[in-house]
């Protein structure tokens, strides 16, 4: 089993007509997702690579194909109303990979998504990825193979080094999730590990964390508390230096708050393997 | 982004905060113009994106026009933590009896702003949080309600403030955060706020921290970038879309994501040790198109620090074929003369290796774990040193 | 406060809605000057704070100058429900093939704006609700996150308006959001928005309500309430801070409380049957200064059609007795004419009661009861017709 | 017993220094009202009548005193603030009596009173009145007196009217509340009476309605599905015109919407007795 998603999903593309989306909707249909529909207003009433309906509006996307999951890969500046069209939809599970949205916006977004049903992944996230069921995002399907262990990550790139790895090593996965490098994101390293804890087929779970904000500080503290199963970590940014914005718009030490040593420190006193080098997780999960 | 203490003050002035009446000089005889008009006793500060100014020796008091001259002509001739000083604040000098602080940041974890105020101001707030946990005084924000009157009030009685001074603290606080809302700030903070010998609140000191992401929607704000205070390389790297931070190290990386581009940092100060180390962050984004593989490697070049070059693609959605040929035309077209490490992983690893090989090119090699290629960059980096 | 459309139509243009470029006549020659720099096809409508003007006869279209000032001439002659036709309004002719109706009011249920739309504009919104609610499309404003672009879209979809006109649709809604925010607006409202000939959006006619308890906010609007517009006697009961309306019946009223007002009118109705009637609302509010309570006569007495006045005062923390000396200051002032019935009850009425008795006034009886009083008043009302 | 307010309530009073603040509080006081504080800025540390503690904050008041109710009597420009403070530092019940709040204001403030576990009465209402207990805004003590008629209103002075002549019949009262004539109001109708239907001392209830909205076609359809006890009901203004706002805000029939009509036959088709006059209340209580 997998946590978020699984062969029940239904996914609406949000942007589906665009460069990126259309791109990306392909690969997503030709690793088996069950992409039912996508949004795109004035589009309405056409078809996508002739088999997926495209629609004007969420909520007529929703109520036409019974959609749950809605990826939004819309440009930045209309990304916030994606999320409140969505949340007023009903959608349940909502994949913004839209980055640079600014900050203030999500944060009221976020606070409206708190209040409602609705999950949010992201912003500025790789999405998720079930081996041999789905996925929702950018992440490559040829990396992953089913198996026992769960990742949960801040990262792109990086969350597909450590699941080739996982993979080479013949350590699969029950899912693989990019929770977003932003300052502000809808859905946080516990709420995963919890889903991850609560979820019978993941044995082992992996946690790929980067410098800045206290995340990782709240994760160590929730696999302490309530984690049976083992986790292994690896922190980015180890040599990066105070005040500086490493890519990410979230990657940033500030006021010595949110550096890879007092992460790697908490997560270690909580009983996690930590690596220095992504290349050994799957040593560690052995 | 950060804005100068200048700029921040200018701008927490437009919204009816009360600031002093300075202005910047960038020569010694403006500076002494200024402070002429504004009565002699004024302060010199610095104007560089640094914090420690004042321990750096970038802040003065000064008596006199004349003095205020020959102090700046001092304080513009000095380079702070890297950064030379192009221009300074010429501020009137300002007798006062308290310092308190008070700033808005977004709180991450809350996903909410939140004003923090403290009788203790005049130094970072970090260090408050350190030494005296107690003086800080915190409101939350609801971003769809804003600041409420009556936060204010809390943070007022909260930080003992005499209720002769509520009334303007209140301006204050309502127009700091309109002005961190109108801003799309990540930060905007005065420290310190001060009680005058006068009995009047006057933010001496300000920054602000815009959000890159909303720069977009506030070209004024955008404009006021000082590409000066920054690297060279960074302003080209921002120019052509790439992620680039300038570090102090000799190995020049170059990934694909920024978690992968820090954790390609990393791999080269654990194999490098203490002498070796990472000469860069650098992001070049989705795709590797040969345009923007030969910006990267014309970025990387330019600090001369640079002993070996890194390039670590981790091809997921981009195919490593396409960024390997993208590579050899942008090396054509470079030339680069330090040597180079390449490590392709993912999708078509293995044709783009080839294509590497073939190439045959003496100061470019290929490896196929990061940890390999980490290796060789510092051996590499090691053998021009 | 009700807007005049012309009023509410240059408030939407300023906030970037498209409006015919029209102006106000007081006066033919006007009309006429203005239908000629328009092109002599105009539209001229009289401006009056009513429902209904198209069929009244109140809206004519012209098709040169010189009929414009015929029929300019014809209309501000008219009386509309009333209302003497003062200003009218002339706007170029155009000409359209649709007619959409999109309006914002307050749910007060929900306690949200709601954003509503019709394909079958022209007609009013609740002729739709009633013929056709099918037709109606709405979108409910959560009122600290505002209205979402793409809750334009689900009504230009529920709409079916040609994905063409969407752009500047969303345009149009959103700035007509604006205008309802920053005018503390009640309604506002585009009926009809017309697709023009030419492909264009236009907002033709417009309303807007104003709530008056944000008025003190709003200085620019408050100045454009038309006094000339309202029956004399409420422009000068709100300068007293005494809330009247002036209705049909011969019972002039005189109530401490909204509610207890309101019921003291339906035992006029309930008693008076048929004919007898109450001839205002009124409502004199908290505490009765004799000033008050004069004013109060004065205004009840300036309508020619009060035949007799019922006073029902319930005694909370007002007192009767204070009201009974205030009413008998007033009276000596004012020396009412008609026949007047005192009701006091709650706190101390049995002194307040024995105040008017003992001051022996032949137009004056008291009553205890509501029942008593409003059947005394009656019956006084019938005798005086 | 009572609904909302009994003899546990502590008050504290928002505007406390002010001419009226300081006058009903007097008569609060006087009523046996367990009045433990005043919230004033500025005025933190002084004291009302030399008994009852002022404070700068709601949020000092209430961590010194433990206060579970506010009554706020401050300016319409300052009331909508006092309902977001007193929500924030905890305040159960929060009773509104100032009037002209913008409904734009209020609509806001709304939303967060019902997103929060604190309950609003009004704004622009009489308060509360429990007969013996404690009373907690305008309304005059002397007209109340216990038993088991539960009194709802929209309206101020008819509340008393309508009160007293229950009293006069000898029909004593568990509570009165008024819950104010605005547009926007934080309890309705349907809110108290399902307090008065779960409340076993309340045996009758009488509801005052007016025109304007459709508050009082909710309670005919609540008590049509849910009410056991009798409840009788008079509707202010059948005789007024559409279109006039009358006195309060919300007394206004707009559309053809919120006539009396409407609302009586509403009533009377879910067997409520509609009075045609207030003073017939207590005969149809009988």
């Amino acid at each position: 089993m997998s946590i978020l998603f699984d062969s029940n999903s239904k996914v609406i593309v949000q942007g589906i007509t665009g460069k990126q989306g259309s791109f990306h909707t392909k690969l997503m249909m030709e690793y088996g997702t069950n992409v039912v529909g996508g949004v795109r207003p004035g589009k309405g009433g056409e078809w996508f690579e002739g088999t997926v309906p495209i629609f004007d509006t969420v909520k007529k996307a929703r109520e036409v194909t019974g959609a749950n999951v809605n990826m939004v890969i819309v440009p930045p500046a209309a990304a916030v109303d994606a999320i409140y069209e969505s949340v007023d939809a009903g959608i349940e599970l909502i994949i913004v990979l839209t980055e640079h949205i600014p900050v203030h916006d999500m944060m009221k977004a976020y606070q409206y998504v708190k209040a409602s049903n609705s999950r949010l992944i992201g912003p500025n996230c790789p999405g998720l990825l079930v081996p041999d069921v789905g996925k929702v995002g950018f992440m490559p399907g040829s990396i992953a193979t089913p198996g026992n262990v769960g990742v949960v990550s801040k990262s792109g790139t990086l969350t597909y080094e450590v699941v080739y790895a996982l993979t080479e090593a013949g350590l699969g996965q029950t899912t693989c999730i990019g929770i977003g490098g932003d300052p502000v994101i809808g859905t946080t390293f516990v709420d995963v590990l919890e889903m991850f804890e609560n979820d019978p087929d993941t044995e082992k779970v992996v946690l790929i964390g980067e410098i800045g904000g206290r995340a990782e500080i709240d994760a160590a503290e929730y696999i302490k508390k309530h984690m049976t199963k083992p986790v292994a970590a690896f922190i980015a940014g180890q040599s990066a230096p105070p005040g500086k914005r490493m890519g990410h718009a979230g990657a940033i030490v500030s006021g010595g708050e949110g550096t890879a040593e007092e992460k790697i420190k908490a997560l270690q006193n909580a009983g996690v393997r930590v690596a220095r080098n992504p290349e050994e997780i799957p040593d560690l999960l052995k | 982004m950060n804005l100068h203490e200048y700029q921040s003050k200018f701008r927490f002035g437009e919204f009816g905060i009360p600031i002093p009446r300075g202005k910047v000089a960038t020569t010694p005889k403006e500076a002494y113009e200024i402070a002429k008009e504004l009565g002699g006793f004024v302060v010199i500060k610095s104007q560089v994106l640094v914090g420690g100014r004042g321990k750096a020796g970038g802040v003065k008091l000064a008596k006199s026009a004349e003095e205020a001259r020959d102090l700046a002509a001092e304080i513009l001739s000095k380079t702070i933590k890297g950064l030379p000083v192009r221009k300074v604040l010429v501020d009137p000098g300002v007798r006062f009896n308290q310092e308190i602080y008070l700033g808005i940041t977004n709180d991450r974890a809350v996903g909410k702003p939140v004003m923090m105020a403290s009788s203790e101001g005049g130094v970072e707030i970090e260090e408050i949080a350190r030494t005296k946990p107690e003086a800080i005084v915190k409101e939350y924000i609801d971003p769809c309600f804003g600041l409420h009157a009556y936060q204010v009030n809390n943070i007022a009685s909260g930080i003992n403030l005499p209720y002769d001074h509520w009334k303007q603290f209140t301006q204050i606080a309502m127009a700091l955060w309109q002005c961190y809302l109108a801003s799309d700030a990540e930060l905007a903070e005065i420290n310190p706020l001060v009680i005058t010998d006068e009995g009047q609140l006057l933010a001496i000191d300000g920054k602000m921290i815009i959000d890159d992401s909303a720069l977009p929607r506030h070209p004024d704000l955008a404009e006021m970038r000082d590409i000066e205070d920054e690297p060279e390389a960074e302003t080209r790297a921002r120019e052509a879309g790439i992620s680039y931070v300038k570090l102090d190290g000799q190995i020049g990386c170059m990934v694909n994501g920024a978690g992968l581009a820090m954790t390609t940092m990393d791999m080269t100060k654990l194999y490098g040790g203490d002498d070796i180390g990472p000469a860069n962050f650098l992001d070049i984004g989705g795709g590797a198109s040969p345009e923007k593989v030969a910006a990267a490697l014309r970025i990387i070049l330019s600090d001369p620090n640079v002993k070996s070059i890194l390039i670590n693609i981790f091809g997921g959605i981009t195919r490593c074929d396409d960024v390997a040929r993208g590579l050899l035309v942008a090396y054509e077209e470079v030339k680069p003369d330090v040597p180079m490490v390449i490590r392709l992983q993912g999708t078509n690893a293995k044709e783009g290796r080839q294509i590497i090989d073939e190439a045959n090119i003496p100061n470019l090699v290929s490896a196929s774990t990061l940890t390999e290629a980490a290796q060789k960059a510092v051996e590499a980096a090691k053998g021009a040193m």
